[in-house]
């Protein structure tokens, strides 16, 4: 591993010092050994088209089709296998998740062993996910040997490094997760710059494979804490992650975007990150670089009522659709309670399905409030961005470090210490997420002014004060049962 | 209200510090004492800095599931650093799934916690049952 | 009764004749000495403005807000009360209903009271509603008594005018049907004539109502029969239905159009419905009609899948929101086995008033695409129904009449010997229901053309020819599971 | 295939014409000779029909819920026109409400139809079932 004292650039790790990195790396846990790159390569061209990521998605790109992927990892093989089969037959999902249990994510290998043996002995899952590393690379493979979709590894983490390793010789043909992303949304003392270097790696083993003619779906997820996102915040994070990946060598990086629940926002925000991407990557002389959108369901809190849930989830397909997002990551009816049992799973991917089909032929980028919410969108990113890339002095990770240190690149409720966590998101009236707070955010004062006016609004519409009371209650918006509402018969029967 | 010290974290490898810092917010608002120790705490950093603040509570939260593995041994590990009478609360999505509430609320009573709140829980709702749970105590202890 | 002989015309019936035919009506069965007229209204005038709804919908017009109302009823009293508890409680609906039993709709008492008492010994419905003439008012009175929201009466038929006079005098503010559209899609062997005849009377009756200061919500269902109507047919049934309406002295009168599920058209075809109906009566020298929308869930047959029926239902809020609809009528994920339990009913409910709170900030009516079709579908009710005025020589049930005979008036799968069903409706790609035969319903030659050349297109996609085939396939789209849908990863598979 | 007829309709007050359409064009396309009622069509239409046409079966369909009421006696009143053989199908939404299937095809299985078929039928789903039927029937009958 490159010591620690060298101060990070935005530059591809020499091979060679890679190689010694690799080393390192796999010889931290036993499983490690079962790592072997000619064999992973033979196993990546052994699979048929309809399991290989990266081809999937570009085909779905090309044919403007909306897939399904949902989340989902139970805490030993057995288990696992099972719901993904029934993913794949009840849930009728395109893309499949394996998504890791938080010790593993921790690499906190030990425990994770044992949360694997308890779920073992108890005949329920005690783990959040799949241990993989204890699994190991002959124990993945069945997983990729046993369903008949591409897998993707879901692995919310700092630390993707022997994860990574392991999954993609098995056979997983995508890889979520980033740098400054995951850094700022699930740690608390790892720093930016110790993310951004294990995901340096990722994408540098990815751009190994790809050198041997394997294509690896990789992709970032700029959903952050999930907790009222700002599309701009989540479009600036997006795009400098996806800076960082392509200097390593990765020509496939989709990104994804969580849903703000307001129509006309969530199809500007999907549009105007796959074109500001595209235009920041022209900027640094990229090309060809291929970065198709994912729309998330609803990462916020979620309301307990069934039937309330299955309305963001069956949303949450149309609007994808209707946007051109090229697949959407689901969730289920049990969100608010726990990880949801492998039918709820299904279900919740069947109603995102005949979403999609529903929003399909709608096609929103004409729409005048639309186009302009794109614009104010382009707008606030360009302000981040282009303040963050002036601040770095010529390299991209040092721009996000001091950015970050200066509240210039900002996430609402972030657990980490090295994110100031000023800025601070509400709703307007119509719901489109605006800032109450801008903390040091460099957004340009007129667009401050117009998010100003626009919560004031609000706020004068409910008799309120703007304050923080407006976003925590915001916060807690879209779980509120829906006897929360306004009610208009009781508005009526109040009026003389 | 008599100025009491709550210790506030989120435990084991968990990340989920919204609803904490919420928490944190609103028992601050209601004149606590809040010692927040943020997401991703060990269970050892809670019981470090009740002994340190000498806390009269300690509110743990756990929501990505795999608190009952991350919580076990917590009131042991409090009685052996010396904290006899502090009040162990616990909440969030505290097992994995959906689970019948009752049975997963006895669980962590049985574990030594004094009481234990289900997803959806908002500081109104547990707020006046912790001020009167530490007058009780306080009144046991001969401290009003 | 006017002797059938009298040719129909469109006037006004004159009150006294009216009050002949309203005791000749109350006598056909015991409790029509019930009803009277004096003490209705002062039960009407007793009520509180929330459970009145005229009063509810104008609120809702001016305030831009989407009700929710369900469908409902069950063969006893105590059954259909504890229903509307639920649907009121659990389901949050704005409005309530009460369906009559098909018995009751065909004025086949003797069948219903049987009905009622074999469900009240079976402790459950044996019939498909609520025998509301075999209660009679005051048993009747005790519905409205027992709940907090306005009341409409759904009762399919041609035959109104009993169940009118009861429900009208127990305190329902609300009554679905018209003398079209329903004979259309309810009989067989009843002439339109006759149907339109009998909903002359309740127009009449509610006119009398409303010159005694009770203002009561009117509704016509130009649903139809639920089986893939084009919009330009349920329109111009619609503004015809209206003007008998007005001309017997209704100035309160909603309009339902059952949603096509495409959202371009659904759109598209409930603002064009509003705009062409105030020209017409303004054409006719008709003011200050009132005249909202109504959107239905989809009426024609659904999927199975309970998680695919709730994307209809969410579908169902989120567009009529969208399209600025005054209300939504619900169905639940039970409509395609049988009538809905309470639970299923209310959560239909509720995942609809969900859906209705994220398309609220959508206006979709900018969009080009909307447009366009606003003009299409404007273009299309006027050719039918200018042909219609045309052909009654200056009276309007004339030519609405003459036109049925003529198929220029025409509805798709009708069960009415009187109407043609000729015209054969089916989908083009992009889901719009277009006309794969014309019958003979005059729209102009160059729409006809874009009609034939959007099917083709479909056809010429699938590879299949266009004929009856694709139509009948149609009559089952949506119905058919999800795994019927295209595969994108099976088109990949087999691609090269 | 002989060219057997078949007499189809919605019995009662039930409108649903739909589907019964559909089962029409479907059996004609097949060969047979149809006697299409249309909807609401009384109990007694059917036997008059199948008795002046001397049908081979009677489809009966209903979708409004209220078949159970509809279709009682329907094959005593078979029998007492002298229809002895007929084949006798039900289809539709035959109760109210959503109901263990089993339990309502043994209910109409019961009441002397020879076959019932549940919500979602294609006329590919029973036609193949009815020619055998029909087949089987002839041939007991020595009508080959
Ligand atoms: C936002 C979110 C995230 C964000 C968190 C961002 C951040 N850093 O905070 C991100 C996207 C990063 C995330 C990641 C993960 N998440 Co998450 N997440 C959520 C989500 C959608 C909302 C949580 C939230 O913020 N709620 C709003 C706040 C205000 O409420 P709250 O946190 O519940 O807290 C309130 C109460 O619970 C209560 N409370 C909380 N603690 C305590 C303590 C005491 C003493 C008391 C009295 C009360 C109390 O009061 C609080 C304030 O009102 C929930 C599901 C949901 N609720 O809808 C899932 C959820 C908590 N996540 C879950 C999981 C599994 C994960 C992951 C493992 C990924 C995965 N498998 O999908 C990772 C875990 C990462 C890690 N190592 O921890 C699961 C937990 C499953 C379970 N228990 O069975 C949930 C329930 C979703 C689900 N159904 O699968 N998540
Ligand atoms: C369209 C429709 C209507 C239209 C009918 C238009 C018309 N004239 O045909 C309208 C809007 C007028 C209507 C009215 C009513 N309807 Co309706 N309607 C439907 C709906 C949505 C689709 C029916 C349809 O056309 N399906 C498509 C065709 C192709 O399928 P099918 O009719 O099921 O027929 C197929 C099979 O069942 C089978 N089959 C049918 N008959 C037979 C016979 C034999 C021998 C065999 C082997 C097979 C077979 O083969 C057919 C072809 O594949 C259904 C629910 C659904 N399925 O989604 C409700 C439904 C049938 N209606 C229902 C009800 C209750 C009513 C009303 C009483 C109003 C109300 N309370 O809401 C009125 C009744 C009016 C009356 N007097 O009959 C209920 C019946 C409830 C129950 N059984 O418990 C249903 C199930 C909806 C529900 N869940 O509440 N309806």
């Amino acid at each position: 591993m490159t010591s620690s004292n060298d101060s990070l650039r935005n530059e591809p790790i020499p091979w060679d010092i890679f190689h010694e990195m690799r080393e390192n790396n796999l010889s931290r846990w036993p499983t490690g050994a079962g790592v072997d790159l000619d064999a992973a390569v033979e196993c990546h061209q052994r699979l048929p088209k309809q399991k290989r990521m990266a081809q999937v998605i570009r085909f779905a790109y090309e044919h403007h089709r909306t897939l399904t992927q949902p989340r989902g990892g139970f805490g030993t093989l057995g288990m696992h296998l099972e719901l993904l089969r029934t993913l794949q037959d009840e849930g009728l999902a395109d893309l499949l998740p394996t998504t890791t249990d938080s010790y593993t994510r921790n690499e906190r290998f030990g425990e994770a062993e044992r949360g694997m043996q308890e779920s073992e002995q108890a005949g329920r899952s005690m783990l959040n996910g799949l241990p993989v590393v204890n699994l190991g690379v002959t124990e993945c493979a069945k997983i990729v040997d046993s369903v008949d979709r591409p897998l993707i590894v879901l692995s919310g983490t700092t630390m993707p490094r022997l994860t990574a390793e392991i999954t993609l010789a098995a056979g997983f043909s995508g890889y979520l997760g980033s740098g400054i992303a995951y850094t700022a949304s699930y740690t608390k003392d790892t720093s930016i710059e110790q993310g951004i270097r294990n995901y340096q790696y990722l994408d540098r083993l990815v751009t190994l494979y790809g050198q041997r003619g394997v294509e690896i779906h990789r992709r970032q997820p700029s959903f952050l804490t999930g907790t009222l996102i700002p599309p701009a915040i989540a479009i600036a994070v997006a795009i400098l992650d996806c800076l960082l990946a392509v200097t390593q060598g990765v020509t496939h990086y989709g990104l994804e975007l969580g849903q703000c629940l307001c129509p006309v926002q969530d199809v500007a925000a999907i549009r105007a990150c796959e074109e500001l991407c595209q235009e920041y990557l022209t900027m640094f002389g990229f090309h060809n670089i291929f970065t198709p959108i994912t729309s998330l369901h609803w990462m916020g809190a979620w309301p307990h009522d069934e039937a309330q849930a299955m309305a963001l989830i069956v949303y949450g397909g149309f609007i994808a659709a209707a946007a051109g997002a090229v697949s959407v990551t689901t969730k289920s009816t049990h969100e608010a309670i726990g990880i949801p049992t492998k039918e709820a799973n299904a279900a919740g991917l069947r109603a995102t399905k005949a979403g999609i089909q529903l929003g399909a032929s709608l096609a929103l980028q004409g729409l005048r409030d639309v186009v302009d919410e794109i614009d104010l969108i382009k707008r606030e990113v360009r302000d981040i961005v282009d303040k963050t890339l002036e601040m770095g002095d010529g390299d991209v990770c040092q721009g996000v470090l001091r950015a970050c240190r200066a509240g210039v690149l900002d996430v609402p409720w972030s657990p980490n210490r090295e994110i100031q966590s000023r800025v601070l998101p509400a709703r307007e009236l119509g719901g489109a997420i605006r800032m109450l707070d801008f903390g040091n955010v460099p957004i340009r004062r007129e667009i401050q002014q117009f998010h100003q006016e626009q919560l004031q609004k609000r706020a004068t519409a409910m008799g309120t004060p703007l304050s923080i009371d407006m976003a925590i209650q915001d916060v807690y918006g879209i779980s509120e049962p829906l006897t929360a509402l306004p009610n208009t018969l009781i508005e009526l029967g109040q009026i003389g | 209200m008599s100025s009491w010290t709550i210790v506030t974290g989120v435990i084991g490898s968990d990340t989920h510090i919204v609803g904490n810092r919420i928490i944190a917010i609103a028992l601050e608002q209601a004149g606590f004492r809040v010692v927040s120790l943020g997401a991703l705490t060990p269970a050892e950093e809670f019981i470090k800095a009740a002994v340190e603040t000498a806390a009269d509570a300690i509110l743990v939260s756990s929501l990505y599931g795999q608190g009952e593995l991350d919580c076990r041994g917590f009131r042991d590990m409090c009685i052996e650093a010396g904290l006899n009478d502090i009040l162990l609360y616990v909440g969030g999505n505290l097992v994995v799934g959906k689970h019948d509430w009752s049975s997963v609320e006895r669980q962590f009573l049985e574990m030594g916690f004094n009481r234990a709140y289900p997803p959806g829980t908002k500081p109104s709702d547990f707020i006046p049952q912790l001020v009167q749970d530490l007058e009780t105590r306080d009144k046991l202890l001969g401290r009003d």
